[in-house]
C-alpha cells in the first residue's frame, strides 16, 4: 500500500462563465520517503490537485469523482472533522507566495503555535519551545526574538523559511511544496532547496514537489508527473522524464529551456497559447500547440500507456511509431 | 509604544493644533459676516441698549482686536467666555454639561453600531450569497438610505406611543434607549457593509489558505484570522464616526428631547451665540482631529505593516 | 372619546410635569423677555403684584408683596407717585428678609445701561428712565424710585399709566437682592440662586429639566397646592405631544399643527385654546413698486394709489379659511392690527371699534358671507390700475412679488395660501423662506417686498402695537417714512377738534405719525387718548401696509385630571393651585 | 519486460492508417476557436444582463424616472393646485388632508351627478393638493438634486482627490489638511453665510441667462455642494489614486512621456470607476436629506414645489394622524437608493476586471 | 554578437540613486538604490543585467531612462547628455521600456489599440487617423498578434500575449534603445521562448540595443552579449556573457551560477552548488566596505573597510572584489 493513492481525480471550478474542469483524471500513487515532482505549465492543475488532496479548494471548486487514499483512508467526501486531523498534521503544505501566504497582523510566532496546539497535546509553553526547535531547524537566526516580531519584518527567503518550519512543525507524512522556491532569487532558492533536502533526508517524509521550474525537478525528484491542462501527460523517473521524453509537450518543454547546448541558436519554442480550460477540444488538449499532430489527436483522447516500468506517457505519437514499426524508447 | 510612535503624535498634534486654528480663525469672521446678531429679537432693542450689551461684550471693538482678543484668551487662559445669550453661564459650562450627554450617547451608540455591525458583517460575508445575507444586505441599505428623523419619529411612534414601552424623554430613566438605537443604525448598516466587504476580500486572501491547510477550522478562521484584518477599514471608518456621533446629531437630540450638545450648538447658529459658536466649533474640531489620529494609531494598532509616516 | 394611551396615569399627586418650551435662555427676572421662563419666574418670584383666577375663572391682579395695589397720586408736573407697603414677614429663600430696598436695587439694576436687558424699556414710564439712557448719561442716574424705610417704597410715574398694575407683575419688576446677584451667573445654579416666591428652584439639568419646589416661607404658602413643579424643556411639538399622549407630562404648550384637527376630537376636554394678545399679519414694503411699469402715477398719487392696491390685495384673502384650515387653534379672523383682547378704557375689547363701521368689527368685513363681495370690490379696485383679462378672468400686469417668511410649517402654508390665491387673479408670488436671524435682518432693512410678520403685546395696551410704527422705532419693518418714503408727502392728519396743535394736510410720515404718537404718550385723558389711538391705527390701516391676517391665540393641552390651572392674556402660566381630581 | 509494451495496452485494429497522418495547421485551427470577439463593454452588459437582481433594479430607477419626468405631464391635479381654493369665492378646506380615495365636497357631489373623477390615490395634503402629483414632483426634484449635486460632489472631488492623490507630498498635505477643515467646519454657518451671500451675487448674476428659470436658490445649492460636500469623495479617490498611481502601467505611461493631466485622466480615473458608482450611489441618499437640511435654512427648491426630503419632514408634523404621508416619499427615496446600490453593486461586478480574471 | 567597433549608444557614468526613506518622525535616510554605477552599451548590443531581487536592477533602468531623477551622474545617449527637459522629451521616443508584470504593465480599461498607440497620442506622432491605424496594425504584425485583436481588452489575452502587447507599445515611437526590465519572469516556460525568440528577432530587424534585466541567468545569458552582476546597488562583475558564465570571478556571481538549477538530472546530482549562508542585507543599512562581505566565504577584516575598485581584469571583464586575485 501506497502512502497516498490518487486515482481519477476530477476537479472543477463551477464559475459564472461555465464549469472549469482543472483536474481532469489524474492518478499517482506516493511512497514514504520519495520526492514527487509535478511540472506543468502555468493553470495546468498542479495546484488544484495539491488543494483537492488537501480538500481546500476555494469556494467554487468541488471535487466531482475520484478518489484519494492516505495510508489507505479515504479522504474524499470524508467530512471536516476527518480533514481536521489531517491538514498540517498528517500532509502539509507549503505555498508559492511566502509574502502573502502569512496573516500580516499576527506573530509568527502565534501562527507558528497554531498548528502546534492544534494537533499535539503540547500546552502553550510546549509549543513554543516546539515552535523555536523548528524555526532553528530551517536555519532561523536568533529564533526567540523572531518569535515576536510580523511576517513584515522578514525577507522573502526568511518567511518561506517559516512556512516550512510551521508545515512541519506537527511532522507529517506528506509534504506538499506548492512552488516553494518561484517567487525567491536564485541564490535564496538554492539555500530553501538544500534545506528541503536535509530535512527530507534527517526526517524521512515523502514531498509532492510541484513547480514550472525543470531545474529544480531535475535537482530534487525521485518521480516526475508532467500535466497539460488538467491531466497527467507522462509520468516516470526523473531521468526517463529528461532523457526520454515520450510526450510532445515533455519534449516541447524540453527543448524550448535556455541551455549551454543551444546558447548561440534560437530557441524552439512551443508555439500558440496555453489552453482555455473553458473551451476544451474533445482529442488531445496538447494538440492545438502541437507541431507533430495527428488527425487522431485532435479527435481522441490518449490513453495513458506504459512505456517502461516506471515510464508512461499519454501520446499517439507513440502508437503512431509503434505502428510504423519503431520503438517507442530509443 | 516605542518613541518614534510618540513623536510620530506629537507631530500629528502640532498639525492638529494648526487645522483647529485655521478652522478658528475661519468660523470666527464666517460668524461674524454672517447676517444678524447676537442681541436681536423680533422685537428690536433701543439702539442704545444694543450699543451697551456690544460695549459689554467687547463687541464695538474692531473684528481683528476681537479675533486676537478671543485667540488670546482661549490660548492662554482656556477661556471661551460667557454665552451672550444664555445669560451668566460659561460656555465651557454649556459644552461640558452638554458634552456629557451627547458623549454617552454617542458612545453607547457608536459601540452597539460597532459590535452589531461587525458580527452581523462577518455571517454576511461567511454565508455569502445566502438569503440572510440578502436580508441583511437589503436591510442595511434601508438604514442607510433612512435619515434619523424618519427612523427615529418612527422608533418613537411605535416604541412610545403605541407600547408604551420607553419613554420619549431623553432625561427619563432608559430616555437614552431610543435615541441610541436610532443613532446607532445608520453607523451600524455602514459598518455591516464595510465588514462584509473586507471580510470577503481578507477571505479570499493567502493566508487564510495557509490557516486552512493548518487544519484551522471554519468558525475560529473568522474569528482567528480574519476578523482582525477586515477590521481595517472599520477602523478608518469608525474613528471620524465617532467624533461625529459624540458631538452630538440635531435630529436626534431633537426628536427624543435629549440635553446634548448637539442641539445647544444649533441654537447658538441661530441665535448667533457667537462665543458659543466659537467654543462649540473649537471643541468639535479638535475632537474630529483627535478622533482621526487615534483611528490612525489603531490601525497601526491592528495592521503592524502600517508605517506612521 | 380618547385614543392615547393611559391618560391621568399621574401617580404623584404632589408633582406635576408641563412643558412649556426649550431651555429659557436666563432665569434672571431682569434679563428675562420670553413668556415661558417668565412662568417659571412667577413661580419662584413674588413682585408687588400677581396674577389670579377669579371665581369667573379670569385672571385679574391682586396685590402680593404688596399689602394692597394702591391708587397713584398725580402731581402738578403731571407725574404719578405710588407709596407701597410691603406685607409683613416677606423672607427670600435663604432666610433674609425681603425690603422695599431690594425692589428699588432691582428696578434700578432692569432699567440700566449696564444691564441693558432686552426688556428695558418696561421701565420707560417710570420718571427718570429717560436720563438713564440720555446720550450724556454717566451711570449714576436712577430710576425714581426710593425706600424711604424697609417696607415702604415710593415710585414716581412720568405720567398716568393704565397699565401700570400690570407692569409690577411682570417678570423683570420682581425683586432681587444685591449681594445674591453681584455673581453674575447666580440665575444658573440652584445653589445660588435666591428667590422669594411661592417656590425655590431646586434643580435644573440643562437643556432638559427645571425643578421647582414649594417654599414653605412663602408668605401664602397656606394657598399654594402643588409641591413640585416640572418644568421639562423641549422644542419639538412632536414631543411634546408623544410625553403628554403617554402620560409622562401633564401640559405642554406646543402641538403638531397638522395633528390640531385630530387633537380637537380625540382630546376635547385636554385642547385648550386661551386668548392672547397678538395679531399674525403680512407687513408690506412701503417702498416697494406695485404699480405696473405703464403707469405714470407719481408721487401722492402714487402713493395713495399703491394704499388702494394693498388694500385690495388684503381683501382677497380668506381669513376664515387662513384660521380654520391652515392655522387651526382657533384664531380669531382679523381685520384690524390691535389684538383682540387690549380693551379701552371702558372695558371695551378695543378691535371691537377699530374701522368706521357699524356693521362689522375692524376695517374690513371677515365673514365668511363678505368674502364674495369683497373679491369683487378688490376686482373693481384693482382694475383702475391693472390690465385685466375678462376671458381668463386675470390680471396680466401685476409685477411678480417676493413673499418672505421664517422657516416654518406654519408661516409656509399661510405663504402657499397667498401665493396660491392671489395667482387665482394672475398675481405671481414667489416664495422665499429664511432662517431665523437673517429673516429678521432682511425684514428690518426692508430688503423685501412682502414678508409674514407678528407682534404679541407686552402688556394690555394698545400702544405697544402703534408705537412701533414711528419713524425712528426698531421695529418699523414697513419702512414708513425711511427710503423713498421719507419724502413722500401724502399724510394728513387734524387733531385741531381734540385740543393739540397739529393740523397737516399731505405731510410726511414723520410729520403726522411719529407726532401722533408722541402726543398720545403724553396724554393723560383716557377718552381722548383711546381716540387718538384709534386714530393712528386708522393710518396705519390706511397705508395698506399692515394686512391682519388673525389674532393669535394661545394653544396647550392640559390633563384632564388637573384643577386649578390658570393662564393670563399675556400667556403666563399657573401651577402653583393645581390639585388633580381623582 | 517486452519489447513491446504497447501490444497489451492498445488495440491496433481499431485505427486507421490516416489517423496517423499529420494533422494541417487548419484542422488544428478549427478547434480552438477563440472565444467570439467581443468587446469589454459587451461582456459587462451581458454579465449585468445575467444579474437578475441589478436588472430588476434597472428597471425600478427607470420606471421611476420616467414617471417623475412624464407623470405631471398627463396628471389631472398639479402639485400646487389648491384644490378648494376657487377665485372669488372662500376656500373650501374639506379638500384638506383627504385620506387616500376620498374626495372633496364638490367633487362628491360631481360624481353623486355621475361624472367621472380622477381619484386622489394618496389622498392631500394639509393644503388641499392632491398627494400623489406632488410626489411625483418630489421625485423629480429629489432625483434632479441627488444626481446633479452627486455629480459637482462627484467631479470637484475626483478633481481634488486625483490631483492630491497623484501628485501626493507636499500637495497632496495641503489639500488633505483643507479637507480636514472643511470637515471640521460648522457647516450651518456656512450655509447660512453663503445663502446670503449667494442670494445676492446670483440673482443679479443671472439675470437674463438661461439658468435663471433654474432658480438662483437651486444654484446655490449646487453650489453649496460643490464648496462643502466634495471633501469625503475627495478623501475617497485619494486613497484609490494612491494605490492606482504605483501600478506598473501608469509607469508605463510615463515611461512613454506622459503628463500628470493624461496619466489621470487616461489611467488613473478610469481605474477609479466601480468605487465611483458606488460611493455615488450612496452619494444620492444623502443629497436628497441635505437638501432637505439645506432648505431649511433657506436653500434648495422654493415652496410650494416640493421635494422627497421636504415631503418626508413636512409630514413629521401631522405623523399620528397622516404617518402614510411620511412613509410614502419615504418608501420612493428608500426604493430608489436601494435600487441605485444594488445596481451599482451589479455595475461592479459586471465591468470590474478585476473581479473576473 | 558584440562589435568591437560599434558606436557606443548609451553610456552612464557614476549613476546615483538615493531614495529618502522616512525613518522616524521627522528623520530621513537615504537608500541607496543604484551607487556610482557605470557602463556602456553599444548599438545593437543586448547588455544583461543580474542580481538579487531589490538589488537595484530596475533603479538602474528606470533611472537610465529618466523615470527617476538621477541623484547624481551622467547619462549619455547617442553620443549626447540627457539633462534638460527638452532632451528628456526627444530621449523618451528614441528609448523605451518593456516591463516585467505584463498583467498590471497594461491599464485594464484600454483596448489594445490604445494601448499600443498611447506612445503615439503623447507625442502626437501621426497626422490622419488612418496613419495611427495603419501604424498599430504594422506593430502588431511586428509582434505576431493580428488585426481582430485590436479592439479587445488586454484581460483577455494570454500573458505571452500581453507581453507582445507591452512590447508593440515599447516599439511604437520607433525606438533605438528598450530597456527590458524582467520582461519574462511572469512568463511560463513554453512562452518564454517565444518571447525571447522575438526580442532576438526585433533585434535583428530593428537594429535595437537592448538592457535586459533578468533573474534568470539562462535567459539573461541566452540573449545578452554583455552580462553585468548586481549586488546591494553596487556593480561587481561585467563581463561577456559567456565569459562570466563559464569563468565568474566575483564570489557573488560564482554562487549565483552556480546556484542556477540546472534542468538535467545528472548534472545537477553531480553539481557543486555554492550555497550561501544569510539573507541580502537591507539597503537602507548597507554594510560597510564590500557589500557581499556579510555573506562572502572568503571575506576578510580588508571587506569591511573600503568598497573595492570596479576594475578591468582582464579585457572587457571588470571585477569589484578586493581578494580576486587570491581566491581565483
Ligand atoms: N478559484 C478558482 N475558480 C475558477 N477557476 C480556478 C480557480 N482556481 C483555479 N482555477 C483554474 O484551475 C486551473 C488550474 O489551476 P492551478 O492553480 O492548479 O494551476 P497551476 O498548474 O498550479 O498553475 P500555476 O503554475 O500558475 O500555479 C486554472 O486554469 C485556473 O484558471
Ligand atoms: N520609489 C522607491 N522609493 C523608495 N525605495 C525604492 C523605490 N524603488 C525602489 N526602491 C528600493 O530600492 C531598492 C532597489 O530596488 P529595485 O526595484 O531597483 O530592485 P530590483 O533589483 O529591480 O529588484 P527586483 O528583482 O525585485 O525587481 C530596493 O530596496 C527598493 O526597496
Ligand atoms: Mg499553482
Ligand atoms: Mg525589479
Amino acid at each position: 500500500m501506497s502512502l497516498l493513492e490518487v486515482k481519477d481525480l476530477h476537479t472543477s471550478f463551477f464559475t459564472d462563465a461555465g464549469e472549469v474542469k482543472a483536474v481532469n483524471g489524474v492518478s499517482f500513487n506516493l511512497d514514504e520517503g520519495k520526492v514527487l515532482g509535478i511540472v506543468g505549465e502555468s493553470g495546468s492543475g498542479k495546484s488544484v490537485t495539491a488543494y483537492s488532496i488537501m480538500q481546500i479548494l476555494a469556494g467554487a471548486g468541488k471535487i466531482v469523482s475520484g478518489s484519494i487514499k492516505f495510508r489507505g483512508q479515504e479522504l474524499v467526501n470524508s467530512g471536516e472533522s476527518v480533514m481536521k486531523t489531517i491538514r498540517g498534521n498528517k500532509i502539509s503544505i507549503i505555498f508559492q507566495d511566502p509574502m502573502t501566504s502569512l496573516n500580516p497582523t499576527y506573530t509568527i510566532g502565534k501562527q507558528l503555535m497554531e498548528a502546534i496546539l492544534l494537533h499535539t497535546d503540547r500546552n502553550k509553553e510546549q509549543a513554543r519551545e516546539r515552535a523555536i526547535e523548528m524555526l532553528t531547524l530551517v536555519n532561523v537566526n536568533e529564533p526567540e526574538k523572531r518569535m515576536k516580531q510580523y511576517p513584515h519584518e522578514f525577507s522573502g527567503g526568511m518567511r518561506q523559511r517559516v512556512m516550512i518550519a510551521m508545515a512541519l512543525a506537527c511532522e507529517p507524512d506528506i509534504l506538499i511544496a506548492d512552488e516553494p522556491t518561484t517567487a525567491l532569487d536564485v541564490t535564496i532558492q538554492a539555500q530553501i532547496l538544500e534545506l528541503m533536502q536535509n530535512i527530507q533526508k534527517k526526517l524521512g517524509m515523502a514531498i509532492i514537489m510541484i513547480t514550472h521550474d525543470l531545474g529544480v525537478v531535475a535537482q530534487m525528484c525521485d518521480e516526475v508527473i508532467v500535466m497539460y491542462a488538467g491531466s497527467i501527460c507522462e509520468q516516470g523517473t526523473a531521468d526517463a522524464i529528461f532523457y526520454n521524453p515520450c510526450h510532445e509537450y515533455t519534449k516541447g518543454l524540453i527543448r524550448s529551456i535556455p541551455t549551454d547546448a543551444n546558447s548561440g541558436e534560437r530557441l524552439k519554442p512551443i508555439s500558440g497559447t496555453p489552453i482555455d480550460l473553458l473551451n476544451m477540444p474533445k482529442g488531445c488538449a496538447f494538440a492545438p500547440r502541437c507541431e507533430q499532430a495527428l488527425k487522431i489527436c485532435l479527435r481522441e483522447k490518449c490513453q495513458r500507456m506504459q512505456i517502461d516500468a516506471d515510464h508512461q506517457a499519454a501520446c499517439w505519437m507513440n502508437v503512431k511509431k509503434l505502428k510504423e514499426g519503431g520503438a517507442v524508447n530509443e | 509604544m516605542n518613541s518614534k510612535t510618540l513623536l510620530y503624535i506629537l507631530k500629528r498634534l502640532l498639525l492638529a493644533v494648526v487645522t483647529v486654528w485655521v478652522v478658528i480663525t475661519v468660523t470666527f469672521f464666517v460668524m461674524h459676516a454672517v447676517p444678524g446678531g447676537p442681541f436681536q429679537g423680533e422685537k428690536s432693542m433701543t439702539e442704545a441698549a444694543q450699543a451697551a450689551l456690544e460695549a459689554k461684550y467687547g463687541l464695538d471693538k474692531p473684528l481683528a482686536t476681537q479675533y486676537v482678543t478671543y485667540l488670546k484668551d482661549v490660548v492662554t487662559k482656556f477661556d471661551f467666555g460667557p454665552s451672550l445669550k444664555q445669560k451668566g453661564r460659561e460656555v465651557v459650562d454649556i459644552i461640558s454639561d452638554g458634552l456629557k450627554t451627547s458623549a454617552r450617547l454617542g458612545l453607547e451608540a457608536a459601540f452597539i453600531a460597532l459590535i452589531i455591525g461587525v458580527v452581523l458583517g462577518s455571517v454576511a460575508a461567511l454565508k455569502r450569497n445566502s438569503i440572510f445575507d440578502r436580508i441583511i444586505m437589503v436591510i442595511t441599505t434601508a438604514f442607510v438610505s433612512m435619515p434619523s428623523f424618519i427612523m427615529g419619529t418612527l422608533l418613537l411612534t411605535i416604541f412610545s406611543i403605541k407600547l408604551g414601552l420607553f419613554p420619549a424623554n431623553g432625561a427619563a430613566t432608559n430616555g437614552l434607549v431610543l435615541p441610541v438605537v436610532t443613532l446607532s443604525l445608520y453607523p451600524m448598516a455602514y459598518i455591516t457593509r464595510l465588514t462584509r466587504s473586507s471580510m470577503l476580500d481578507v477571505l479570499g486572501q493567502d493566508y487564510i489558505r495557509t490557516a486552512r491547510a493548518k487544519g484551522v477550522s471554519g468558525v475560529k478562521i473568522i474569528f482567528g484570522h480574519a476578523l482582525k484584518n477586515s477590521l481595517i477599514p472599520v477602523i478608518t471608518y469608525f474613528g471620524p464616526m465617532l467624533a461625529g456621533i459624540v458631538t452630538g446629531s440635531l435630529v436626534v437630540e431633537q426628536i427624543f428631547a435629549v440635553p446634548g450638545i448637539g442641539r445647544a450648538f444649533v441654537s447658538s447658529i441661530t441665535n448667533r451665540d457667537y462665543t458659543m459658536i466659537m467654543g462649540t466649533t473649537i471643541v468639535l474640531a479638535t475632537l474630529i482631529v483627535i478622533m482621526n489620529l487615534v483611528s490612525d494609531i489603531l490601525y497601526k494598532i491592528v495592521d503592524p505593516r502600517i508605517n506612521l509616516d | 372619546g380618547c385614543s392615547g394611551a393611559s391618560k391621568s396615569s399621574v401617580t404623584n399627586k404632589d408633582e406635576i410635569n408641563v412643558c412649556l418650551g426649550s431651555e429659557p435662555q436666563t432665569l434672571d427676572p431682569a434679563l428675562n423677555s420670553a413668556v415661558d421662563s417668565g412662568t417659571v419666574l412667577a413661580h419662584l418670584f413674588s413682585g408687588l403684584a400677581k396674577w389670579e383666577q377669579d371665581d369667573s375663572g379670569k385672571a385679574v391682579l391682586v396685590a402680593d408683596a404688596a399689602e394692597e395695589l394702591v391708587d397713584g397720586v398725580e402731581n402738578a408736573d403731571g407725574t404719578v407717585t405710588y407709596t407701597y407697603t410691603l406685607k409683613d414677614g416677606l423672607t427670600w429663600s435663604d432666610g433674609v428678609a425681603v425690603t422695599a430696598k431690594d425692589f428699588e436695587f432691582a428696578w434700578n439694576r432692569a432699567a440700566s445701561v449696564a444691564l441693558a436687558a432686552d426688556y428695558g424699556y418696561m421701565f420707560d414710564v417710570i420718571d427718570g428712565y429717560d436720563e438713564v439712557w440720555a446720550d450724556d448719561a454717566t451711570g449714576s442716574e436712577k430710576l425714581n424710585v426710593k425706600a424711604t424705610d424697609d417696607k415702604t417704597l415710593v415710585v414716581t410715574l412720568s405720567n398716568a399709566v393704565p397699565y401700570w398694575n400690570e407692569l409690577l407683575a411682570f417678570p423683570c419688576y420682581y425683586p432681587v437682592r444685591e449681594d445674591v446677584v453681584a455673581n453674575e451667573s447666580w440665575a444658573t445654579d440652584p445653589s445660588t440662586y435666591v428667590s422669594n416666591g411661592a417656590y425655590t428652584l431646586t434643580d435644573w439639568s440643562h437643556n432638559s429639566l427645571i425643578t421647582v419646589t414649594k417654599n414653605d416661607n412663602y408668605v401664602d404658602a397656606s394657598e399654594v397646592t402643588m409641591k413640585t413643579i416640572n418644568f421639562y424643556l423641549s422644542d419639538d411639538a412632536n414631543n411634546q405631544l408623544t410625553n403628554f399622549q403617554n402620560g409622562s407630562w401633564q401640559l405642554i404648550d406646543d402641538v403638531p399643527t397638522n395633528e390640531i384637527e385630530n387633537l380637537k376630537t380625540n382630546y376635547a376636554d385636554e385642547f385648550v385654546v386661551a386668548g392672547q394678545l397678538g395679531t399674525y399679519y403680512v407687513c408690506w414694503n412701503i417702498n416697494e413698486e406695485l404699480l405696473p411699469s405703464t403707469s405714470t402715477l407719481t408721487g401722492t398719487e402714487k402713493t395713495e394709489a399703491e394704499a388702494e392696491i394693498r388694500n385690495a390685495f388684503s381683501l382677497l384673502l380668506d381669513r376664515n379659511y387662513v384660521v380654520e384650515g391652515i392655522a387651526q387653534g382657533g384664531q380669531v379672523p382679523a381685520s384690524s392690527f390691535v389684538a383682540m383682547g387690549i380693551t379701552e378704557a371702558d372695558g371695551s375689547e378695543f378691535y371691537e371699534n377699530a374701522g368706521d363701521s357699524d356693521s362689522y368689527d375692524g376695517y374690513f368685513d371677515t365673514s365668511a358671507d363678505a368674502y364674495a363681495d369683497n373679491c369683487t370690490a378688490a376686482v373693481e379696485t384693482l382694475k383702475k390700475y391693472y390690465t385685466y383679462d375678462e376671458s381668463t378672468k386675470k390680471f396680466t400686469d401685476v409685477p411678480t412679488l417676493t413673499y418672505l417668511y421664517n422657516t416654518s410649517e406654519g408661516h409656509k402654508a399661510i405663504g402657499e395660501y397667498v401665493q396660491s390665491t392671489l395667482a387665482n387673479y394672475g398675481v405671481n408670488i414667489q416664495l422665499e423662506n429664511q432662517e431665523w436671524a437673517t429673516f429678521l435682518t432682511t425684514r428690518k432693512s426692508g430688503d423685501y417686498s412682502i414678508a409674514r410678520n407678528g407682534w404679541l403685546a407686552d402688556y394690555n395696551d394698545p400702544i405697544t402695537f402703534l408705537d412701533m410704527w414711528t419713524t425712528a422705532s426698531g421695529n418699523n419693518d414697513v419702512q414708513f417714512g425711511k427710503g423713498d418714503n421719507a419724502d413722500v408727502k401724502a399724510y394728513s392728519l387734524d387733531l385741531t377738534s381734540y385740543g393739540y396743535d397739529l393740523n397737516v394736510t399731505n405731510g410726511t410720515w414723520a410729520e403726522t405719525y411719529d407726532k401722533l404718537i408722541s402726543i398720545i404718550k403724553s396724554c393723560t385723558d383716557d377718552t381722548v387718548r383711546y381716540e387718538l389711538m384709534h386714530k393712528a391705527e386708522d393710518m396705519l390701516m390706511s397705508t395698506g401696509c399692515i394686512t391682519p391676517l388673525y389674532f393669535y391665540t394661545d394653544l396647550y393641552m392640559v390633563d384632564d385630571s388637573v384643577e386649578g390651572f390658570f393662564s393670563t392674556p399675556l400667556g403666563f402660566k399657573y401651577f402653583m393651585y393645581v390639585t388633580y381630581a381623582d | 519486460m517486452s519489447k513491446n509494451p504497447f501490444n497489451n495496452q492498445i488495440d491496433m485494429e481499431n485505427y486507421m492508417a490516416d489517423d496517423f497522418e499529420t494533422a494541417t495547421e487548419d484542422e488544428k485551427s478549427y478547434i480552438v476557436q477563440m472565444r467570439p470577439a467581443s468587446t469589454f463593454f459587451k461582456d459587462g452588459v451581458k454579465r449585468l444582463l445575467k444579474n437578475k437582481v441589478a436588472t430588476v433594479c434597472f428597471f425600478i430607477i427607470v420606471i421611476i424616472t420616467l414617471a417623475a419626468i412624464f407623470l405631471p405631464m398627463v396628471w389631472p391635479y398639479s402639485y400646487d393646485t389648491m384644490l378648494g381654493n376657487t377665485p372669488g369665492q372662500a376656500v373650501d378646506s374639506s379638500y384638506n388632508n383627504l385620506k387616500p380615495f376620498e374626495y372633496g365636497k364638490t367633487e362628491l357631489a360631481r360624481i353623486d351627478a355621475g361624472e367621472k373623477i380622477f381619484p386622489h390615490i394618496f389622498g392631500t395634503d394639509s393644503q388641499g393638493r392632491d398627494y400623489f402629483i406632488r410626489v411625483v414632483y418630489g421625485t423629480r426634484i429629489s432625483l434632479a438634486v441627488g444626481f446633479f449635486a452627486s455629480i459637482i460632489v462627484l467631479i470637484i472631488g475626483l478633481t481634488i482627490g486625483s490631483i492630491s492623490g497623484y501628485f501626493g507630498g507636499k500637495i497632496d498635505m495641503i489639500i488633505m489638511r483643507i479637507v480636514d477643515i472643511i470637515y471640521s467646519l460648522p457647516d450651518t454657518l456656512m450655509v447660512i453665510l453663503l445663502s446670503s451671500v449667494l442670494k445676492v451675487t446670483l440673482s443679479t448674476a443671472l439675470e437674463g441667462t438661461p439658468l435663471e428659470k433654474l432658480g438662483s436658490n437651486m444654484i446655490s445649492l449646487f453650489i453649496v455642494f460643490g464648496l462643502l460636500y466634495w471633501v469625503s469623495m475627495a478623501r475617497l479617490i485619494r486613497g484609490q489614486i494612491l494605490s492606482l498611481r504605483e501600478q506598473e502601467y501608469v509607469l508605463a505611461s510615463k515611461a512613454a512621456g506622459a503628463k500628470g493631466k493624461w496619466v489621470i485622466l487616461k489611467h488613473l480615473l478610469p481605474n477609479c470607476i466601480s468605487l465611483v458608482i458606488i460611493s455615488t450611489a450612496l452619494q444620492i441618499p444623502s443629497a436628497i436629506f441635505t437638501e432637505s437640511y439645506l432648505s431649511f435654512l433657506g436653500l434648495g427648491v422654493n415652496a410650494p414645489m416640493p421635494s422627497l426630503g421636504s415631503l418626508a419632514s413636512d409630514a413629521l408634523n401631522g405623523i399620528s394622524s397622516y404617518a402614510y404621508r411620511m412613509v410614502i416619499p419615504a418608501v420612493v427615496i428608500s426604493l430608489i437608493v436601494l435600487s441605485l446600490n444594488l445596481f451599482g453593486d451589479g455595475l461592479r461586478d459586471a465591468f470590474d476586471p478585476k473581479l473576473n480574471k | 554578437m558584440s562589435n568591437d567597433n560599434a558606436k557606443t549608444l548609451v553610456e552612464v557614468k557614476h549613476l546615483k540613486e538615493y531614495f529618502n526613506i522616512n525613518v522616524g518622525a521627522f528623520k530621513t535616510k537615504p537608500l541607496k538604490a543604484v551607487d556610482d554605477v557605470s557602463f556602456t552599451i553599444k548599438e545593437g548590443e543586448t547588455l544583461g543585467l543580474v542580481g538579487e531581487s531589490g538589488c537595484g536592477k530596475t533603479t538602474v533602468g528606470r533611472t537610465l531612462l529618466n523615470l527617476y531623477k538621477p541623484t547624481s551622474g551622467e547619462i549619455w545617449f547617442d553620443g549626447k547628455e540627457v539633462k534638460t527637459k527638452k532632451d528628456i522629451k526627444e530621449f523618451r521616443k528614441k528609448a523605451t521600456m518593456v516591463f516585467q508584470d505584463p498583467y498590471s504593465s497594461l491599464n485594464p480599461r484600454m483596448t489594445v489599440s490604445d494601448i499600443i498607440a498611447e506612445p503615439l497620442d503623447i507625442h502626437k506622432m501621426y497626422k490622419t487617423k488612418q496613419e495611427r491605424q495603419d501604424r498599430i496594425l504594422e506593430l502588431m504584425s511586428y509582434v505576431g498578434l493580428n488585426s481582430e485583436h485590436a479592439s479587445r481588452y488586454a484581460h483577455e489575452f494570454s500573458g505571452g500575449q500581453r507581453q507582445r502587447i507591452g512590447i508593440a507599445r515599447s516599439l511604437a515611437v520607433d525606438p533605438k534603445f528598450i530597456v527590458c526590465d524582467e520582461p519574462v519572469s511572469a512568463l511560463d516556460v513554453s512562452i518564454q521562448a517565444q518571447v525571447i525568440n522575438m526580442f532576438e528577432e526585433l533585434q535583428d530587424k530593428l537594429n535595437l540595443t537592448y538592457l535586459f534585466i533578468a533573474h534568470d541567468l539562462l535567459v539573461v545569458r541566452h540573449i545578452s552579449d554583455r552580462i553585468a552582476v548586481m549586488y546591494l546597488g553596487k556593480m561587481v562583475e561585467l563581463a561577456d556573457a559567456d565569459e562570466i558564465y563559464k569563468r565568474p570571478l566575483h564570489p557573488y556571481s560564482k554562487s549565483l551560477m552556480s546556484a542556477v538549477p540546472i534542468p538535467d538530472p545528472k548534472i545537477a546530482r553531480e553539481n557543486q552548488r555554492i550555497v550561501l549562508s544569510g539573507d541580502i542585507p537591507s539597503p537602507l543599512n548597507a554594510p560597510s566596505g564590500c557589500p557581499f562581505r556579510t555573506r562572502c566565504p572568503h571575506a576578510t577584516a580588508a571587506c569591511a573597510e573600503s568598497m573595492p575598485e570596479f576594475k578591468e581584469v582582464s579585457k572587457g571583464h571588470f571585477v569589484a572584489c578586493h581578494r580576486v586575485g587570491e581566491i581565483n
